[in-house]
């Protein structure tokens, strides 16, 4: 097992969970646009099949319902299929497949069959793309039985919970965060270790407020704890990573010990994922809570253009506002 | 102007309507009446099948149904064909083709009756469930192909769609993906000439069903979907072309929905007598009873032996359904997922606790 | 105009206002599978080929893509398209449309463009159905800007609320509780008066307690609403009817007067609908609730088929336990 | 066996690649030489426009942007043949065409250039606006020409889609209901022989994209998508069979993608030089030059003379996007409806606010 001695980022990181598992399970394949010669569009499958070969990593026809039900098919005969559909703003006609077929084999055939596939999307805003390029659509499944969403927010946890997806007998959607593909490098030994599939993650202990987000605003949630630390405001800051099934409890925790939570998250603020996290403190943590909830949310619009998507973007200065506004209401 | 590429849609069928031969010779398979006699049974035994079962929806004993009256040729030649290793996708009505493959009567009762427990197919374990959006299984089938090729497995993967399901999405992504992988891959589509109330002429401009395999460069083929001879010869010159590696193929089989698309259905709204009057005439046990009868394989005695033991055999099937108790409750969380996450968990636990609760 | 003299169900609601605006306005048309000759497989559009013709209800091939894509490309051209998929199960094939186009028309080229139409969708579990015709799958919408989402729970609401979703110059997701389509009449007036898209609707005042549902579940709050009282508990009644945009501001009144809030909904509760609902208690009424807030819901698992549905569905007795911890925790 | 269906996909070319005609005859829009000469100038604009924004993109001026090099004559020729009451569904690369129509090169560059306001096209207020979901445009092309047709109008619309996108289950439907409904639509397939970095043949088994629309009963026809003129011709054929209300046709134009597939590939990954190389030698403008040479319409000097006024006309809309400010902050909430709903009205207030903050 060769061990990594240098830092990468969360696509390096990604590409070498990859590697990793077809190296070591043979039932593992890749399929989906230009996965092949090219190595993806964002280059997660470079050099996999030059490495694996073309019956391991297969470029499909430009359709998002073949690669969603070739890969049924394929979960159905015991392969692991790993899917990719190129940008987050092309999953849509995959649903059919996914929430039809992937989420429900195994219970409709009573475990006869099951689908035990891996969707990665890449995920997210920010990157100054083209139109649909960009969205944060995690909602689509959050709500579908028979799913887990997973939405890690650093190499290292990129690393361990791809891993775990991949060898999850079920079905898991695993969107990747585009805009920190590359925002910073760190230390991920290949080592094979999985991550769990099911616990948030406490990325800083504080004492006022819990700030809890996912995917590429960790960034920026982060950067807002350390400005109001410079306030004197103690901020904790959860990434939720595994949003279904979510890890509530260390929520929870974490509310009883700081009173206050505001929520972060790039996609539409209306019934998006957010709305779950503050109904189930509305439900378990009332008693705790000192001051109302916050979202600080993308808006209820589409994602603009890149000339004005920062503008629709949450930023540390609305995060911090929101927790003033949070300690100021308590 | 030059041709660069042209295609051509044959039509295939043995046995007229009347049971007369069309050709000089019959297909190997079809030299041996036994084989015939063989087929002309099960196509008997999924007759009874199928008017039992509506007779149990109609006294409120099972759920919708939908019935394959006049699909017998069809679904058994498609099943009848294929070896065990190979798997089906079915939409939902093909039990014939079911039944070769060792589903049970009671399974499809299952089914119908609203238990998840009839999917759970004692054999053939790899087969697909019934798929309900339409056209989807097309893709499944296409996916377990591309497993056997990938695998090096000489199996081959075979769907079924209708005339509604070939303008499908899906049914077009399964026919393309066949035809760029080079897929082990049958697609017949069952063309009955109705989905639910809409005619075929309505579905598509194109002439035949068949012809939409050229769409993604697959074997085409049309045939006479009522002459069971026919779908058997076109079934296994497919089944070897694709267990082979020389690729894919569309078999369109022509045939009529003799009853209402299911029993929700009525289908008087939407069309005449005088067609389904003119469709009994030209379906498939008629004509292969003659065959048969002609060639001294078959006759009235017989006939009269084996209705009794269909009669039995799915009596006991039906029994067997009806004697089966409800799934508990818990039946619905505990084959979600391989291990049930946590949160799902503490419903389950919260579900049986309410079941247990003192009123 | 006709006046409507005898009493009518929803379904028959649905089929007046249809005609309604056939008759009224020459741009509206409609299609979907069977909806011509065999008037729907729920007879919705039952008569309306024979009266309006096969130019203004047109059976489509059996597809939905090509049911939402066509409805898009009508909608363009001024068009008013009433677009009917059979089953709630199959919308699927319809989200990469309605999401990525019908949602968009409009911003995407800053009004030049727009897309007026509807998708009706018969929705919801409890008749008995095969797989796939029972899902009650409305948070695939909410969370998409662009679209409104409107759900209605009687016979007279379903006439006003259709005719204001066709006349919406922007596209609508009509919902429509299948398992009540004939469970009761009532006199609906042929009068072409629509109902506003942007409201709840409080059914019966109430003091103790606010239960907000939508849908064919109104029918089981309503009766829970009465079992309550029966133990002299005042239940408020709220019908969300349109989910997006939400009236959260009805809800918020009620619940500043009873300080407790029991939500329900057939849908899988993990990023239900209500979980909005929840979410926005969380953040605007934390001060006026004197209880946490319940969610009485389906499961998070697919509905299952008929033999265990109701098991899943939620009941009268489950929305009275609700009330009753709520009231104790209080 | 007999044969119930045939089909022939013929290839269309008048021009060699070298500019010699292939036929005795042109056709009758091609013997007006100044037809051909306009035609040639507007390969040359879109060039130059292509080549600008390029070397923007390249300068941090612009975003991501999709060449068309090599396409002109697909693309002129399609834009030229439609009336103005026609409707255009593009993809995304298809500036050509679109200039034909109308479209301002600087609405190309607002929008590339992360702009909403490129796709309000001044003219024409009815085609669709670049359409990024591969192969959905094809549905909308259908649905408009569904309202031609049940309001009488005799417009015809035409979508274009990618040899890619010939593999997207929209096309195919677009396709199927187009022939189901006997609908106005013209299906351009513009084979450039990639989709970003997976050639044509990975794409389907069929031998030609063109038999792509038997599979809808549609007119097919393949031609040499560098030849102007048969890419003329074929247009003017199957938009006069369409506006006839005589049915819709596939056409099949066969290019080749010399450039990347968008400014953000590097297309030197997945492909050899060779195979480039190779093409720039059937690229369209060299042949249709080299006619019109041969024809004494044009000359080295009309062709500098041109191209300085390409330069100016491409600098003046450069400049007009260069000069654009970017929205006001509530643009992203003032389209979305056509009345905001009171909660996202309430949000656009909020940001209003939070714009408007003193720090
Ligand atoms: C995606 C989808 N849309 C609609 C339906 C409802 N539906 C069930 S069967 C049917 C007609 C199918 O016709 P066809 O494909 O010809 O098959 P047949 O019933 O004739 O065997 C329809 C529209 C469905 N099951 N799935
Ligand atoms: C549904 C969808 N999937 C994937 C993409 C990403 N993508 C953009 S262009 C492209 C290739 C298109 O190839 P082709 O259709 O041949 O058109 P070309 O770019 O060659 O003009 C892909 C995969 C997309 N835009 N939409
Ligand atoms: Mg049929
Ligand atoms: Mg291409």
């Amino acid at each position: 097992m060769s061990k990594q001695a240098t830092p990468i980022t969360l696509i390096e990181a990604i590409t070498q969970a990859l590697a990793w598992e077809m190296a070591n399970d043979k039932n593992v394949l890749i399929l989906g646009e230009d996965v092949g010669v090219n190595g993806g569009v964002f280059r997660a499958t470079a050099g996999l099949q030059q490495r694996f070969g073309d019956q391991r990593v297969l470029d499909t026809p430009l359709d998002e319902t073949t690669i969603a039900g070739l890969s049924v098919g394929l979960a159905a005969q015991g392969m692991k299929p790993i899917a990719e559909v190129q940008f987050d703003g092309f999953v849509y006609p995959m649903l059919d497949h996914i929430i039809c077929h992937a989420a429900r084999l195994r219970t409709r055939t009573r475990g006869r069959l099951s689908c035990p596939m891996v969707l990665r999307v890449p995920w997210g805003g920010g990157i100054r793309a083209p139109e649909h390029h960009s969205e944060a659509n995690e909602s689509l499944f959050t709500n579908v039985p028979g799913l887990r969403v997973v939405l890690p927010s650093s190499p290292a946890r990129a690393y361990g919970l791809l891993l775990a997806a991949i060898r999850d007998p079920d079905p898991v959607i695993f969107m990747e965060p585009k805009r920190i593909y590359r925002q910073y490098k760190e230390l991920v030994p290949d080592d094979g270790e999985a991550l769990p599939l099911d616990v948030c993650f406490v990325l800083r202990d504080g004492s006022d407020v819990t700030l809890v987000t996912w995917g590429a605003h960790v960034k920026e949630t982060l950067e807002a704890a350390d400005a109001l630390a410079a306030d004197g405001i103690s901020a904790e800051v959860i990434d939720v990573a595994t949003l279904k099934p979510l890890d509530f409890d260390t929520i929870h925790e974490s509310v009883q010990k700081t009173g206050r939570c505001v929520i972060v998250h790039e996609a539409a603020r209306t019934a998006g994922f957010g709305a779950e996290i503050a109904a189930q403190l509305a439900e378990k943590s009332m008693y705790d809570l000192l001051a109302p909830v916050e979202r600080v949310t993308g808006y209820d619009v589409p994602i603009p253009l890149f000339r004005l998507e920062m503008k629709y973007l949450p930023s540390v200065e609305k995060i911090v506002a929101a927790v003033k506004r949070t300690l100021a209401a308590g | 102007m030059t041709t660069v590429a042209s295609f051509e849609i044959d039509y295939l069928q043995y046995l007229a309507p009347d049971g007369k031969p069309l050709h000089k010779t019959m297909p190997r398979f079809a030299k041996d009446s036994k084989n015939l006699v063989e087929l002309y049974k099960q196509m008997l035994l999924v007759r009874t099948f199928d008017s039992k079962s509506v007779a149990l929806q109609r006294t409120g004993k099972l759920g919708t149904y939908a019935s394959c009256l006049g699909h017998e040729a069809a679904h058994i030649g498609i099943g009848s064909a294929m070896r065990p290793e190979d798997v089906f996708a079915p939409s939902y009505r093909e039990y014939g083709a079911q039944f070769m493959r060792g589903v049970q009567p009671r399974e499809v009762l299952m089914y119908w009756g609203g238990d998840e427990r009839g999917s759970d197919f004692a054999v053939p374990r790899q087969d697909f469930a019934w798929c309900v959006p339409i056209g989807t299984q097309c893709l499944h089938a296409a996916g377990a192909a591309l497993a056997f090729k990938l695998r090096g497995e000489k199996r081959v993967a075979v769907a079924c769609v209708g005339d509604g399901g070939s303008s499908k999405a899906d049914t077009y992504a399964a026919i393309n993906s066949a035809g760029a992988y080079n897929l082990p891959f049958v697609l017949c589509i069952i063309n009955n000439q109705w989905a639910i109330s809409v005619p075929r002429s309505a579905q598509t401009g194109a002439k035949t069903l068949a012809q939409k395999g050229i769409a993604g460069g697959l074997f085409c083929i049309q045939v006479d979907g009522n002459d069971i001879i026919a779908v058997r010869a076109a079934m296994d010159e497919a089944l070897a072309r694709a267990r082979a590696g020389n690729g894919g193929s569309v078999i369109e089989l022509v045939t009529y929905r003799l009853g209402d698309h299911t029993t929700a259905d009525d289908a008087r709204r939407y069309r005449g007598e005088a067609e389904v009057k003119a469709a009994w005439e030209r379906e498939p046990l008629i004509r292969l009873r003659a065959w048969l009868v002609g060639q001294k394989v078959w006759d009235d005695e017989r006939e009269a032996e084996w209705k009794i033991e269909c009669g039995k055999r799915i009596d006991t099937e039906v029994d067997a359904y009806l004697a089966s108790r409800t799934q508990p409750l818990e039946s619905m969380f505990d084959y979600l997922y391989a291990e049930l996450p946590h949160d799902v968990a503490a419903q389950r636990a919260q579900a049986l606790a309410w079941e247990a609760r003192k009123p």
